[in-house]
């Protein structure tokens, strides 16, 4: 079996390409799915704990944070949708009306 | 079976109330299409649930399997955001109308994401802490958004939600790295949990990453830089619920975590908050000063606030954590009662939406709207902390606090740049005295009402500072 | 917990606020009150003592549970600490101070009002409005200053409202620094700067003997807080306490004006009349009352002291009331009558009978309000008779011949005698100007009658020699007050003005008429049988207050010789004084009671002469010795930079630089000009404020990764 | 070399590449496959570690449900590709360098953190739908309502949103 620590690093690996991913992309969308590689790390964190502690807690946040992941998913897109309606681009560098 | 009974609900009776009749707010709007009946009865839930939590009062308990605590300060929270409620609806209620986008929805949403707000204040796992957030905010992402076919509002309600969600993401990998370090996410078994090890990096981490995800919640600097747009963006009322129940729940949280569950690491934390206090402090007070569009300078006057409040938090692992929670809670109560004033008149005089929100368009309003105009001198003496109002009760009692735990500097830091606050407030107050100027105001009943209040409030409240203070330093006691 | 004490459920805690309300007032005032409309300022100016009344009045309802009271550290700061001193900034809550509080600000509240009206007319009679402002920032300031005298814990917080007081005593009477009469030293009146200058100097002579009292109780006693010294003064000597309450009172001789030190009060009636009212007939004057009753514990250990302290009231009371008989001025008549009022009180602190002396500060405070607020309006309605008279609207002669003009040769709208028959004319003021007197003159059953029969039956059995002396007085006060109200409201006007002389507005009346109900009931305070105040103050009194009995022989007496003394007043200046005014000039006495006192008369119109006396005993020989000294230095000193800088360049100035700065050039200096730094600072928060929702998060990132950095390596 | 630690460093490959994929790919329909790839990737991970019935929520919920309506969405949209170049040139190495700095800070945590970790014991049973399900309804209940609002809320939020009445601007004024 492999040690855990394993995982946790690969799960660390996985959430800095998320939040690189939400620094570097420019389409709304992708960067919405950087923020699920986030969560889905924080995920695979979760489920390596709960191995190691031999307990199934960790296994059913996971089933939470889907739900939560679902619930932005809901929102996020209806308003990418609507942003797109108005702009006709999902640009977020051109969502840059509102600053200083 | 299985373990759980009535009074389980009934402990948190206020928030399963406010969520059932948020469920018959979505039937009844389905079914009636009218938004003011949906606001009306949205009213009286708040007004039951106001009174559903003055009966909780003194209540200690937890409840759902240790997932909630009910205690004066999970109580003194929930009045606060759900007076916060109510005084949005009035904020809204005209507002909406006037705009043409009166919708009952809006309602419906406030009434979850207070919920949101009550369960963060009451939240005893962090995963309840997390979902709570979420809660909070997703109805705060459409409601910035609301504005049908307006640019400002949805690209403030994306940019929020972008943020939002990613902030959401470090508050998650927290969590996962204090159950990775302890084997529990229950506040309770993580403090035991902590006590164990002399020097948790782990657990340190995700202390860390949590108090970045709701720092950004409650704008700290630098996790503040959504704040401005988003409240510009935003429809005004909006930007007044957010402003304050959005950091109500964001620091009631922040402090039972953190005063629940890391008090072994309050040393390597404790720099770290000063920091971030001096940081908000300062870039909140001074970006202020160059604004020129009230909603962008009330947006970093709240970032400066969330500073103030969060000075509190330097003691959070001291013996004086009970003052410094009810210096928070205090200090909250007055940014509540201000805040919504100071929004009260910017909703007044706002004439479209976006339009007439820059300090010119408050020029002669002393002249033609002596009433408002004083209620708004009232507002910025508040916030700038000047006696007689609540503003200053609240920097009076945090200070105090911050100093008998012994950061006399802090509190000089804090002092400078109320100071520095009073320059940008006195440059609206100029505006609305001493410059010439034709403004327009709608007198709307329930703006009226909303403003009057708070002007009260304002100034009546602050001679019950005593006693306020008595009760806020009683929800204290039964924190842990 | 520290703020668990601060939550203590009474309103003790709220204290400080009798001095800030009113410092909020100015703050206001200085700020906006250059935009806002006249009435706002003393609008505010008003809200300010009414917000402070409404403390004193929460204060009183608490110690009404716990008449212990208590002493409150304002924000638990140690104000002075040097060596051995130890100064808190304390204010003192007990019944003693409160009772002043409540006294001080609730006048000080209806004389505010008042001075709403009053200052509107009377700085366009002198042709200035933007003084209105000014005015009641001072008047404001003033409330701060007595409220931190009558609430302090030591005697050097007592003393610095003590020397808060003198000094807006002294800007208000200069209120008018640029106007007043003729030169120096002129019989009837000086200029007004010199007037203030008169006070300042007076008083200067009072404070340096309260601060050498200071000075020698902090050597006897190593402290200045009032229940330390207390405590450890029966172990002093005789001499000592002797010395401490001599020099004492040299400085309540000053601030309360009694002989000798009383010149200046006359003369402070150069300043508006609000001022005369409030500042030197209800509150200031009895400061020195205050502290003979605040200190009662040291006087009480000296039988010598207590002696000299009643003599000195009892004397000051009667001399004070003849020279009352000769006064034209209204004014100074009433500011003789305090004199003589205050007499009383001192007499009466002095003599140990504390609570009558109390008793009579209150109502006197009252009654005496009421008279100088009802002359005011006398003064206006003549002044607004004058003003129609001569702005067209009445074709006749200009002046009645025989007018008593002004030195400056203008006509006097003060002076009694261009009065009469105004009782038609401003009924309100007659009946409320009828009840003040009334209420001075003892006369049953309102206020004045209960609280002066105290004092006179404390006096018989303590100090029978003052209680003659006080009698006297007490029968010339009647007299004075029968000549005043016969001069100015019955017969037949005797100048045009007068016949022209047109009541006031309500807004001006309707203090009066608040005053007036208080001088009626003020007696209620303090009844024979019931003690009310004296029960209150029993709480605070060290050897507790004596409940006298009441003495129907006294009160019998005073009200025998009160009402001869009216008969006589009516029998002089009814029917005799309008014979008198038909003869002609070189006939006519220049007062009905001149006829009989002949010598005395001119000796009581030229009061005693005491002014020329101090002019021959100081000024002469001070000059003499200036000249020899340095004759430019003097000029240079006393005229040039007290009158010219200190007077007029400390108003332009204070008024300048709190005007304009404050109303335009900081705030804008700051927000628009900004220091260089952080205007810099703003720009690159703004730039780094860019829109981009990705630079927002890498910022977010930042953050975290300094946060870690800072964990790990730590 | 161990069997398993070749199996998990197969599969970290793949998770890590699938994620760069994610990431480098300019086209937003590649990127969505790409993270699909990962999700599956992680759903074998998750089998690994005992837990087979999370595995499968995440593939048919995760990477079935969510992931095709993101498809859905970039297609419906046309936003596959963006036009023009970025206005903020530093973004992407300033991103880059504190990813990296990030990554290295969570490393030495884990590998520096002081809870050793005990060898696990093999478990029968572990992470099944029945144990889950006693888990999720017995100490979890109450997150378990909380999502449900969670849920409704944003599916009011949604409609609210993405079914707006279009409203004429002269109908707006009035």
């Amino acid at each position: 079996m492999v040690a855990i620590e394993y995982y946790v690093i690969l799960s660390a690996i996985l959430f800095t390409l998320g939040i690189v991913g939400v620094l570097i992309r420019r389409n709304a969308i992708v960067i919405f799915m950087s923020i699920e590689l986030m969560l889905n790390s924080a995920n695979l964190a979760f489920i390596a704990f709960a191995r190691q502690y031999n307990e199934l807690n960790g296994q059913v946040f996971v089933f939470f944070v889907m739900t939560v992941a679902a619930a932005e998913v809901a929102v996020g897109l209806a308003l990418m949708v609507t942003i797109f309606r108005t702009k006709h681009s999902i640009d977020v560098d051109q969502l840059s009306s509102l600053k200083g | 079976m299985s373990g759980y009974g009535i009074e389980d609900l009934v402990y948190i009776l206020p928030i399963v109330f406010l969520l059932v009749w948020a469920l018959v707010l979505v039937l009844v709007e389905a079914f009636t299409k009218r938004p003011d009946v949906t606001m009306l009865l949205a009213a009286f839930g708040l007004l039951a649930a106001v009174t559903l939590s003055v009966i909780q009062f003194g209540t200690e308990a937890t409840a759902f399997k240790e997932m909630l605590t009910v205690d004066g300060y999970a109580v003194f929270v929930y009045m606060l955001v759900l007076a916060s409620g109510l005084l949005s609806l009035g904020l809204a209620y005209d507002y909406n109308r006037r705009m043409g986008w009166a919708r009952g929805e809006y309602y419906i949403l406030m009434l979850f994401s207070i919920a949101g707000a009550m369960l963060m204040a009451s939240a005893a796992n962090l995963i309840v802490v997390f979902l709570a957030l979420e809660l909070l905010s997703i109805p705060l992402y459409v409601m910035a958004a609301f504005v049908p076919n307006d640019a400002s509002s949805e690209e403030a309600g994306l940019k929020y939600f972008l943020l939002g969600a990613f902030a959401g993401g470090f508050v998650l990998y927290g969590v996962a790295l204090i159950y990775g370090a302890t084997g529990a996410t229950n506040l309770m078994d993580v403090v035991a949990a902590a006590l164990g090890t002399n020097s948790p990096v782990m657990l340190l981490t995700g202390a860390a990453l949590i108090l970045v995800g709701l720092g950004f919640k409650v704008a700290l600097v630098p996790f503040h830089m959504w704040t401005p747009d988003v409240y510009q963006g935003a429809p005004t009322p909006v930007t007044a619920y957010m402003a304050v129940v959005a950091k109500a729940g964001g620091f009631a949280a922040l402090f039972r975590v953190f005063i629940a569950a890391f008090p072994s690491v309050s040393a390597d934390l404790t720099p770290v908050i000063a920091t971030l206090v001096v940081l908000t402090l300062v870039v909140g007070n001074v970006a202020a000063l160059a604004q020129k569009n009230i909603k962008r300078m009330l947006a970093y006057s709240s970032i400066s606030h969330a500073g103030f409040l969060m000075m509190a938090f330097v003691t959070y692992g001291s013996a004086l954590y009970a003052d410094a929670v009810t210096s928070l809670l205090f200090y909250l109560l007055a940014f509540t009662v201000t805040s919504f004033g100071s929004w009260a008149v910017v909703i007044a005089l706002e004439k479209a939406e976006g339009k007439g929100l820059d300090f010119e368009d408050y020029a002669g309003l002393g002249k033609k709207y002596p009433m408002l105009s004083a209620a708004m001198l009232v507002f910025l003496l508040s916030f700038a902390g000047v006696p007689p109002t609540l503003g200053f009760a609240g920097k009076f009692f945090l200070f105090r606090t911050v100093l008998e735990a012994g950061y006399a500097w802090l509190a000089i830091v804090g002092v400078i740049m109320s100071l520095v606050s009073a320059f940008y407030y006195l440059r609206v107050v100029r505006f609305m005295y001493f410059e010439q100027g034709d403004p327009e105001v709608r007198s709307e009943p329930v703006l009226n009402l909303v403003t009057a209040i708070t002007v009260v409030g304002t100034i009546f409240l602050f001679l019950f500072s005593g006693p306020l203070l008595a009760w806020a330093s009683e929800a204290v006691l039964a924190l842990i | 917990m520290l703020l668990r004490e601060a939550a203590a459920t009474n309103y003790f805690n709220l204290v400080p606020w009798v001095v800030f309300f009113p410092v909020l007032g100015i703050l206001i005032n200085l700020l906006v009150g250059g935009r806002l409309r006249e009435k706002m300022i003393g609008v505010i100016a008003s809200l300010a003592v009414a917000a402070s009344f409404a403390v004193a009045v929460l204060l009183a309802l608490s110690l009404n549970d716990q008449h212990a009271g208590t002493i409150i550290a304002f924000m638990n700061l140690e104000w002075i600490s040097i060596g051995d001193l130890h100064i808190d900034w304390a204010f003192r809550v007990d019944t003693l101070s409160v009772t002043m509080m409540l006294a001080v600000s609730g006048v000080g509240t209806l004389i505010h009002i008042y001075a709403i009206a009053y200052m509107h007319a009377d700085v366009r009679h002198h042709q200035d409005p933007t003084r209105y402002r000014r005015f009641f920032v001072f008047f404001n300031l003033f409330i701060v200053m007595m409220m931190i005298l009558v609430s302090a814990d030591n005697y050097l917080m007592l003393f610095v409202g003590w020397e808060g007081v003198g000094l807006c005593s002294y800007l208000l009477i200069g209120f008018w620094y640029d106007k007043g009469k003729g030169g120096a030293n002129h019989l009837d009146g000086i200029s007004n700067a010199l007037a203030g200058k008169k006070a300042f100097i007076t008083n200067r002579i009072g404070d340096f003997g309260f601060l050498i009292a200071t000075f020698l109780m902090f050597g006897a006693f190593g402290s200045l807080q009032f229940d330390t010294v207390f405590t450890k003064a029966p172990f002093a000597s005789q001499g000592t306490i002797l010395a401490i309450t001599l020099f004492m009172l040299l400085g309540v001789a000053g601030k309360s004006a009694q002989l000798p030190l009383y010149v200046w009060l006359p003369d402070a009636m150069a300043g508006p009349t609000p001022v005369s009212a409030l500042i030197h007939a209800a509150t200031m004057v009895t400061a020195g009352v205050y502290l003979v009753a605040r200190s009662h514990e040291l006087y009480a250990l000296s039988s010598q002291a207590q002696n000299i302290v009643a003599l000195v009231g009892g004397l000051t009371a009667l001399f004070a009331a003849t020279i009352a008989v000769g006064q034209f001025d209204i004014k100074k008549l009433l500011a003789y009558s305090t004199i003589s009022q205050l007499g009383f009180m001192v007499a009466a602190v002095g003599m140990g009978a504390i609570v009558a002396g109390i008793f009579h500060l209150v109502t006197h405070a009252f009654f005496k309000a009421l008279l100088f607020l009802s002359a005011g309006s006398v003064i206006q309605g003549v002044e607004a008779g004058h003003h129609a008279m001569e702005h067209g609207s009445i074709k006749e002669s200009k002046h009645k011949r025989g007018e008593h003009l002004n030195e400056g040769g203008e006509f006097d709208a003060q002076d009694m005698r261009n009065m009469g028959g105004l009782s038609r004319r401003m009924p309100v003021t007659f009946v409320v100007y009828l009840v003040g007197a009334l209420a001075l003159a003892g006369i049953f059953p309102l206020a004045g009658f209960w609280s002066k029969d105290e004092i006179l039956a404390e006096a018989l059995h303590l100090h029978p020699a003052v209680f003659v002396l006080l009698i006297i007085a007490a029968f010339f006060t009647a007299f004075y007050m029968t000549r005043q109200i016969w001069m100015i409201f019955f017969s037949k006007p005797r100048s045009r003005p007068a016949e022209y002389a047109r009541e006031n507005s309500l807004l001006l009346t309707l203090p009066l008429i608040l005053l007036a109900v208080l001088s009626v009931f003020g007696g209620a305070l303090n009844l024979p049988f019931w003690h009310t105040l004296t029960h209150w103050l029993d709480y605070t009194l060290a050897e507790g207050a004596k409940v006298g009995s009441f003495n129907y022989l006294v009160a019998g007496l005073s009200t025998v010789l009160a009402l001869a003394a009216i008969a006589l007043g009516i029998f002089l200046y009814g029917k005799r004084y309008q014979a008198q005014a038909k003869l002609p000039a070189a006939q006519r006495p220049v007062d009905p009671v001149q006829p009989y006192l002949r010598g005395a008369f001119t000796g009581i119109q030229h009061k005693w002469w005491i002014d020329e006396f101090y002019d021959w005993l100081i000024l002469r020989r001070y000059v003499a010795l200036s000249r020899f000294l340095s004759y430019r230095f003097e000029e240079r000193f006393w005229h040039d930079w007290l009158h010219d800088n200190a007077i007029a360049g400390s108003f332009r100035q204070t008024a300048h630089f709190l005007a304009q700065p404050v109303d335009l050039g900081i705030i804008d200096g700051i927000a628009n000009g900004l220091g260089t730094i952080s205007q810099r600072f703003a720009s690159w928060i703004r730039r780094a404020q860019n829109g981009f929702v990705r630079s927002y998060a890498t910022w977010v990132l930042a953050g975290m990764v300094i946060i870690l950095g800072y964990l790990i390596l730590r | 070399m161990d069997a398993n630690l070749i199996v998990f460093i197969i599969l970290a490959v793949v998770a890590v590449g699938s994620a760069l994929g994610m990431l480098l790919n300019k086209n937003a329909v590649y990127s969505a496959l790409f993270l699909i790839l990962n999700f599956a990737t992680v759903a074998v991970l998750y089998i690994i570690l005992g837990a087979p019935f999370i595995a499968m929520t995440q593939v048919t919920v995760y990477a079935g449900a969510i992931m095709v309506l993101f498809l859905f969405v970039i297609m419906l949209l046309g936003a596959e590709e963006l036009a023009g170049a970025t206005k903020i040139d530093w973004q992407k190495p300033a991103a880059v360098v504190l990813g990296v700095l990030l990554l290295a800070e969570l490393i030495v945590v884990i590998f520096f953190r002081e809870t050793v970790f005990a060898e696990f014991a093999e478990l029968t049973d572990f992470g099944s739908p029945a144990q889950i399900g006693r888990v999720l309804f017995n100490e979890y209940l109450l997150p378990f309502e909380i999502t449900a609002f969670l849920l409704l809320a944003a599916m009011i939020g949604a409609i609210v949103i993405a079914r707006r009445v279009r409203q004429s601007p002269s109908k707006r004024e009035s």
